[in-house]
């Protein structure tokens, strides 16, 4: 049987970054093809080259047997493909009906037969068990049905192939369960789906064959009947620990942080965090493995004070710190190494000095009285300090955009850690950072710990968790799977708790 | 950064030299044969010279000084309050033998300058006070505008009610619309004269809104002292099928059968007379004024008019020549 | 990197004000104008007298603190578009202080309407301000609207409660003479507001780039998110970039009338709200930037009347290259941005 | 006071209302389209004063105040185009831009006009709009006079309200703008292209503003002066805002402002104790008011001002 789609030998760069690397990849009709891997696996790049909003650099595209090269999103849905977007791609203050119809032209020269699309709309949605209401405001819905709007909109643009960017990321296990019998049943019809995925479950659930991607190369393509959680994890995670720094046994301190029971949820109102608890103690790497999205990014801002949470408490070094301002719980002792340099850690048109005080810029010494900055004493200090954390740049007084990004992660690592703080919050640390940069991070981080500081570390690397950590604790859904010493542990059972699978085993 | 946006000046400059060189060059061709002594004049103007109103009959005012006595006049207009003194000190600085100030607004600035530069004259117009040694006034006494406007009105009113509209309570603009009212009431005591000022010289929309507001209200003559504002109140007379009194410029052509008759203002004769008599060396510093009675001020008629109302006004022009009438109380 | 930037900084700014130039030279042409004479007057024509060069000082005064105030709220990510009505209640405030306080010691009365001028202006730049941090209104629609309040504000004051006594005019009396700034050269109008607008220009270098606050300003101002994450308030520092603004605004208003007008009028000084958008942009948001792009505006703007006197060009033509000036000037940086990124990538 | 209040000072306000009105509504029509696709338009003054001048020189050219039309069409699309170029080619600051084509458009339209016609006493005067009674309805008691004895531009501009209308919510020029104005990337997504889309709005206000300064100049009067739009392009701004972006509301807004500088003008012309600058700053003053929590930032298209640039 003649694919659908194919796709062959697919290269995509971005400036410094090879995002997908001769993919190849066969998507055959009426099948639910799943595209597995981790974040930064390349997925959504090779899904944003089919759907024309990225060109690729080389390979080639065939859809229905023809050679395509579509130029813009316009081209592809014109061809038949629909791409359902992580974030979706809905107008609030629109109605459904709007929302689906958008884009299409007009029926009586540029004016819309809106009872005639309406009909229409209902008939589909009512073909695939969609329940959707025409007339209500996209705003008012709940992810569901929005979610929801989404398939019926790209059905009504007669898709024969549906993309879905991560589709289960934001639904409750009621929709995600209707949101697989809806797929099966599109399926059934003839529909061919790819469903771009990091969970394991869902694979094996829903998709007929799947395709894992590792750093932007496809690793394998197999039948899911022939594969198991196991094998699945083993491809998508690899098992390659990259090296482990020399560290000393670790002898932990007393406790420097707790975390009990903390709900938060995010700015959609979705919970994030549901009942999480965790302890660090001094002198002790508590590594927190997971797959992207599953409460990282608002347990690090929960902690940091930049997100209030709903319920539960977080004591450092004994004291409170729920609700508390940003500046306080620095003050209390956190060095916090944000997930996302650009937007947290930097201030990218900042000089390195400034972005060095960032965290400390009104205290002694940088501050003198009648709040006049120290420029001397900042720019002795910021020289010494990117001399000592070997930053490669010219001087104190360049903008942090200049640098590459793994010396600006080494800035942003040099700030937090300079100010030895009791409890070191690192996430994502060596995100987008040259192997030279992590491996040096990597040893600030243990030296941290020598010196008898808490570190969390949040890592979607599995294989930073296994490098650094003393215990291992793997985040799935805004809880706590399980938790481990970091003493030849047994990767798969951390790659089934990351999936959602917990080991039937006595707890522990 | 600081040394980058000096070196942005720098070129600028060095490019702005660069220029004038060129210009100099271009410059050197032939002056114009002037036997006798070349008089250095300048108009210093507070608007655009295209208001077509008091702006505008100053600059007709240096064309007749230059098609009459042959003297080249310079012109500045649009010259922002800020500037006024700048302005004038520069003409002084440059050794200018007489300077207009066009309008009253200039005392202030005239006064604080012009000793400093005792060779230059400066004549401010509308002003009604000299200060020796060499700052002179003359203005045409608008209020006698306004009255033989008013005459005009009173007589052709049907309705007995007259619009007025001033652009802002300045004292002459005021003068000039009480004069009107003056006038009116003096025809026919009855008559009512509404007064509006706008705040503006240019708003023609807000002009005739004012108008058609009074031509609603009843009012069927209906007169401006507003530069363009005025075109606004004709175009809304025009409109309601009431009258206008034209002012300062022959507006009769502006919309006929609207006008019925302008008031003029022979302003530039007015200037051809200070040139005159600064060449002469009668020019005095005091405050002149002139009005019918000095030919500067000049009626222009059309048919809409009987004769018998314009042999009433043209009386009432002779007692305003012979001062038989009162200004209007400040 | 280097030469990058000295693209951006240098041959961009000079390649738009030429451009600029050269269009309007194209216009002059069609109304039979020799360009080079006319602009050798328009740039040159002031500086060879010390009398037209502090003409152009004075022209720069109110521009500079125009241009600081839109800087200030420009560094903290914000547009006040309201500097023109900022400086008018600025100058209402020193007005009445001069009408009240005139006949006090000058130690007094200058720097007591200055103040006054600064509270003034701080309000009407604080209110967008407070709306921002508490609404999250647009500071722009906001500010421009308020430039109209300020307008007509200043208009029913001249025309009624602050009228002049003897009712003649719509303008106040004369301040006391003691509120007068005094003239720095004798001979011309170079007055003592120049060397406080100059002194402003320090203090807000120094506020920006050595102070706390201006630290958090531009933090905000940079990267909202990590000026959050570095425990700064965003709203109040909001609030505050835009009452400043207003205050340093409400300063031309201050130099304006105890420098040049010694009362209050109709609509002085129009305009100058808006030429602080551009010198500010043109020095590429920095105080001294912003001194030197006022002193192209003094420059510009004195030479026009120059321009008129002696060759005859209308004076809006000034008007048009300003206009064209900006738009050059903007649109050129972000086409040489882009060019570089181009030739980066080309490179990697 | 009685006096005043009579049934006809109520008509003859309600006339003027409508008139004063119209330039603001032209205005404002245009600009809601530029901000409905995400593009701020502060240019709007300076668009009404080109297109106040193309008019008279069109009308002076070839004697028809149509080709005025046609004219100032023409000048209120130059504009638009470096508008349009500046802020969605190349992502200037929109505001930034709108001040620039104002101050540009002032000097341009002085410098032009007297390039042309030189110097006069008297205005240039060119052929312009009469007055059309629309027979029958011109006679009706009351409403007849204000609603039926104005000029063609008039009722064109009030049936643009429901043609705007139409335009942007039955048909799919309409969709794709509103959509373009809320999230370019999902219009892009759809197969919508952003940059025609904001080109041809902006493009649609330059027109607008355009018209609504031909109003002035050709509607209103039959020649030019200079800054003849007198800040009327800056109220237009708030009526958008004011309107919430909706043709009837810009509608509302429009003859809400139209009838404070109506209702200024009679009360000054009869003498009340109210400063008259009151009602002109009344304007401005509801806007901020409206801005603050009355119309929530809600209600605005979510990507205004914002530039889209594709990855």
């Amino acid at each position: 049987m003649q694919p659908i789609l194919k796709m062959i030998n697919i290269t995509k760069t971005f400036p410094g970054v090879v995002a997908n690397r001769n993919v190849n990849l066969e998507v055959y009709h009426g099948e639910i093809h799943a595209l597995l891997g981790e974040n930064g696996a390349g997925k959504s790049t090779l899904m944003n080259v089919l759907y024309g909003l990225y060109q690729a650099d080389s390979g080639e595209i065939y859809f229905e047997g023809k050679r395509v090269n579509f130029e813009s999103a316009k081209d592809a849905i014109r061809a038949g493909i629909g791409m359902i977007h992580q974030h979706f791609m809905l107008i609030p203050v629109h109605t459904v009906l709007d929302n689906i119809i958008m884009g299409l032209p007009g029926d009586r020269g540029i004016f819309y037969d809106r009872a005639l699309h309406r009909e229409r709309v209902l008939e589909i949605a009512h073909r695939y068990g969609l329940e959707i209401d025409p007339d209500a405001y996209v705003q008012d819905l709940s992810v569901g049905a929005q979610q929801r709007v989404e398939i019926v909109k790209a059905l009504y643009r007669k898709a024969k192939l549906l993309i879905m960017d991560e589709p289960t990321a934001v639904l409750t296990p009621q929709e995600v369960k209707e949101l697989f019998s809806t797929l099966k049943k599109l399926s059934q019809e003839g529909m061919s789906i790819i469903l771009i995925t990091h969970k394991l479950n869902e694979v094996l659930e829903v998709a007929d064959r799947v395709t894992v991607l590792r750093d932007g190369q496809v690793i394998k393509t197999l039948n899911t009947k022939d594969a198991d959680e196991k094998l699945l994890a083993q491809l998508m995670v690899g098992r390659e620990v990259n090296f482990v720094p020399a560290k000393s046994p670790c002898q932990p301190g007393p406790v420097v942080l707790e975390i009990k029971d903390l709900v938060v949820k995010n700015q959609r109102g979705i919970t994030a965090l549901n009942g999480l608890s965790l302890t660090v103690r001094g002198g002790e790497i508590l590594g927190i493995a997971g797959v992207d999205g599953n409460g990282q990014t608002e347990l690090a801002e929960a902690i940091a004070g930049l997100i209030k949470p709903v319920a539960g408490t977080i004591l450092l070094n004994g004291e409170p710190i729920v609700g508390k301002k940003p500046r306080v719980i620095t003050e209390k002792g956190l060095g916090h190494i944000p997930e996302d340099r650009h937007k947290r850690g930097l201030v990218l048109d900042f000089t390195l000095s400034e972005n060095i005080i960032l965290q400390s810029y009104y205290c002694e010494p940088w501050c003198g009285k009648f709040g006049f900055l120290n420029l001397n004493s900042i720019k002795s200090m910021a020289q010494e300090l990117l001399e000592k954390y070997k930053v490669k740049a010219p001087h104190s007084e360049v903008a942090a955009r200049t640098l590459s990004g793994g010396n600006q992660q080494k800035v942003v690592v040099a700030r937090e850690i300079s100010r030895r703080p009791k409890l070191l919050l690192a996430v994502q640390p060596t995100r987008g950072v040259d192997v030279g940069a992590i491996e040096y991070i990597h040893e600030q981080i243990i030296k941290e710990r020598e010196r008898g500081a808490a570190v969390l570390l949040i890592s979607t690397e599995l294989s930073e968790i296994l490098a650094l950590s003393d215990r291992i604790a793997v985040i799935y859904k805004g809880q706590i799977m399980g938790e481990m010493t970091n003493d030849n542990p047994d990767i798969n059972e951390i790659g089934l708790m990351m999936a959602g699978i917990r080991k039937k085993k006595e707890a522990s | 950064m600081k040394r980058k946006i000096f070196s942005v000046l720098a070129v600028l400059l060095v490019v702005s030299l660069i220029f004038s060189l060129a210009g100099c060059a271009k410059n050197e061709e032939p002056k114009k044969e002037g036997e006798a002594k070349k008089y250095k004049i300048a108009l210093v103007l507070p608007g655009p010279i295209n208001d077509q109103g008091w702006n505008a009959t100053a600059y007709a005012g240096l064309q007749l000084v230059k098609k009459d006595l042959g003297i080249d006049m310079e012109y500045i207009e649009n010259v922002q309050q800020a500037d006024f003194e700048a302005t004038l000190r520069d003409y002084g600085e440059k050794g200018y033998d007489l300077v207009f100030a066009h309008g009253v607004q200039f005392t202030d600035a005239v006064n604080k300058v012009a000793p400093q530069y005792p060779k230059t004259f400066f004549m401010v117009i509308n002003s009604d006070q000299g200060k020796a040694p060499n700052i002179g006034g003359i203005g045409i006494r608008e209020w006698e505008g306004g009255y033989v406007a008013g005459t005009i009105a009173g007589l052709i009113t049907k309705t007995k009610k007259l619009g007025a509209i001033g652009s802002f309570p300045f004292p002459v603009i005021k003068g000039t619309l009480d004069a009107f009212e003056n006038a009116a009431k003096a025809v026919d005591p009855s008559i009512k004269v509404m007064k509006t000022y706008v705040n503006s010289w240019e708003d023609i929309q807000k002009g005739k809104e004012t108008a058609l507001a009074m031509a609603e209200n009843g009012a069927d003559v209906l007169f401006c002292s507003a530069n363009q504002v005025g075109l606004g109140s004709i175009e809304a007379a025009k409109m309601k099928g009431v009258k206008a009194i034209g002012y300062i410029a022959p507006q009769n052509e502006v919309a006929p059968g609207t006008v019925v008759a302008s008031v003029l203002y022979k302003t530039p004769n007015l200037f051809k007379w200070v040139v005159e008599q600064f060449i002469a060396g009668k020019l005095e510093p005091k405050g002149y004024s002139q009005g019918w009675a000095e030919g500067v001020l000049e009626m222009d008629w059309t048919d809409e008019v009987p004769q018998e109302v314009k042999d009433k006004v043209n009386a009432v022009i002779e007692d305003l020549k012979a001062g038989k009438i009162a200004p209007p109380k400040p | 990197m280097k030469k990058d930037l000295l693209l951006i900084n240098l041959v961009v700014p000079i390649l738009a004000i030429l451009a600029a130039l050269v269009l309007g030279a194209i216009l002059l042409l069609f109304i039979n104008v020799n360009p080079l004479e006319a602009y050798s007057v328009l740039l040159f024509g002031n500086l060879t007298s010390l009398y037209g060069i502090s003409e152009i000082l004075v022209k720069a005064v109110p521009i500079i603190m125009t241009g600081l105030a839109f800087t200030f709220a420009y560094r903290t990510g914000l547009f006040n578009i309201g500097a023109e009505g900022q400086m008018y209640v600025g100058a209402i405030a020193a007005v009445v202080v001069g009408l009240k306080l005139g006949h006090l010691s000058p130690f007094l009365a200058i720097p007591l309407s200055l103040l006054a001028a600064l509270i003034a202006g701080g309000i009407w730049g604080g209110i967008p301000g407070l709306l921002k941090a508490v609404f999250g209104s647009s500071e722009i629609i906001i500010t421009i609207m308020l430039n109209y309040v300020a307008v007509y504000l200043l208009s029913y004051l001249v025309d009624k409660p602050l009228r002049e006594k003897s009712g003649f005019y719509p303008q106040t009396d004369m301040i006391g003479e003691n509120a007068f700034l005094p003239v720095l050269i004798p001979n011309t109008r170079l007055h003592l507001g120049f060397l406080i607008a100059l002194l402003f220009v320090v203090l807000v270098y120094i506020i920006l780039w050595r102070t706390k606050l201006g630290f958090e300003l531009r933090a905000v101002g940079l990267n909202l998110h990590a000026a959050e994450y570095a425990g700064i308030d965003v709203r109040t520092k909001m609030f505050l970039a835009l009452a400043l603004s207003g205050a340093l605004a409400g300063v031309a208003g201050f130099t304006e009338v105890g420098g040049i007008h010694h009362r209050l009028l109709d609509n002085f000084s129009k305009g100058v709200g808006f030429d602080g958008i551009a010198v500010a942009l043109l020095g590429q948001a920095t105080p001294f930037g912003v001194v030197l792009a006022s002193l192209l505006f003094g420059l510009l703007q004195v030479g026009a009347n120059s321009m008129q006197r002696s060759v005859g060009v209308p004076a809006n033509i000034v008007y048009i290259i300003q206009g064209l000036i900006i738009l050059f000037l903007l649109g050129g940086t972000i086409l040489a941005r882009r060019y570089q990124k181009k030739k980066a990538k080309g490179v990697a | 006071m009685e006096q005043i209040f009579t049934l006809g000072f109520f008509i003859t306000l309600l006339a003027a209302t409508i008139r004063l009105s119209v330039p603001i509504l032209l205005a404002a029509l245009g600009g809601m389209f530029s901000e409905r696709s995400g593009v701020i338009n502060i240019g709007l003054e300076g668009m009404m004063l080109i297109g106040a001048l193309f008019g008279v020189i069109g009308s002076y050219v070839t004697g028809s105040p149509w080709i005025g039309i046609l004219f100032a069409i023409g000048g209120g699309i130059l504009l638009a185009l470096i508008h349009a170029y500046m802020t969605v080619s190349l992502g200037v600051d929109h505001v930034v831009t709108g001040i620039a084509v104002n101050i540009l458009s002032v000097g341009l339209t002085s410098f032009i006009f007297r390039a042309m016609f030189g110097i006069t006493t008297t205005p240039v005067k060119v052929n312009a709009f009469k007055p059309l009674a629309i027979p029958g309805l011109k006679d009706l008691p009351l409403i007849g006079p204000i609603l039926f004895q104005q000029n063609i531009l008039v009722y064109l501009a009030f049936l643009l309200v429901p043609l705007a209308s139409l335009i942007l919510y039955r048909t799919s020029w309409g969709l794709a703008i509103r959509t373009v104005g809320e999230h370019p990337k999902a219009a892009d997504t759809v197969g919508i292209n952003v940059v025609k889309i904001r080109y041809l709005c902006v493009l649609l206000s330059g027109i607008f503003a355009g018209v609504a300064g031909a109003f002035l100049s050709l509607g209103q009067f039959n020649m030019f002066v200079d800054n003849m739009v007198s800040g009327r392009g800056f109220i237009a701004v708030a009526a958008v805002i004011f309107g919430k972006w909706k043709p009837s509301g810009i509608l509302a807004a429009s003859l809400i402002f139209g009838l404070a500088d109506a209702l200024q003008i009679r009360l000054q012309a009869v003498g009340t104790g109210i400063p008259y600058q009151v009602f002109l700053m009344l304007p401005y003053i509801v806007t901020v008011i409206a801005m603050s929590g009355l119309v929530g930032k809600t209600t605005a298209p979510a990507a205004l001002g914002k530039s889209y640039e594709k990855n």
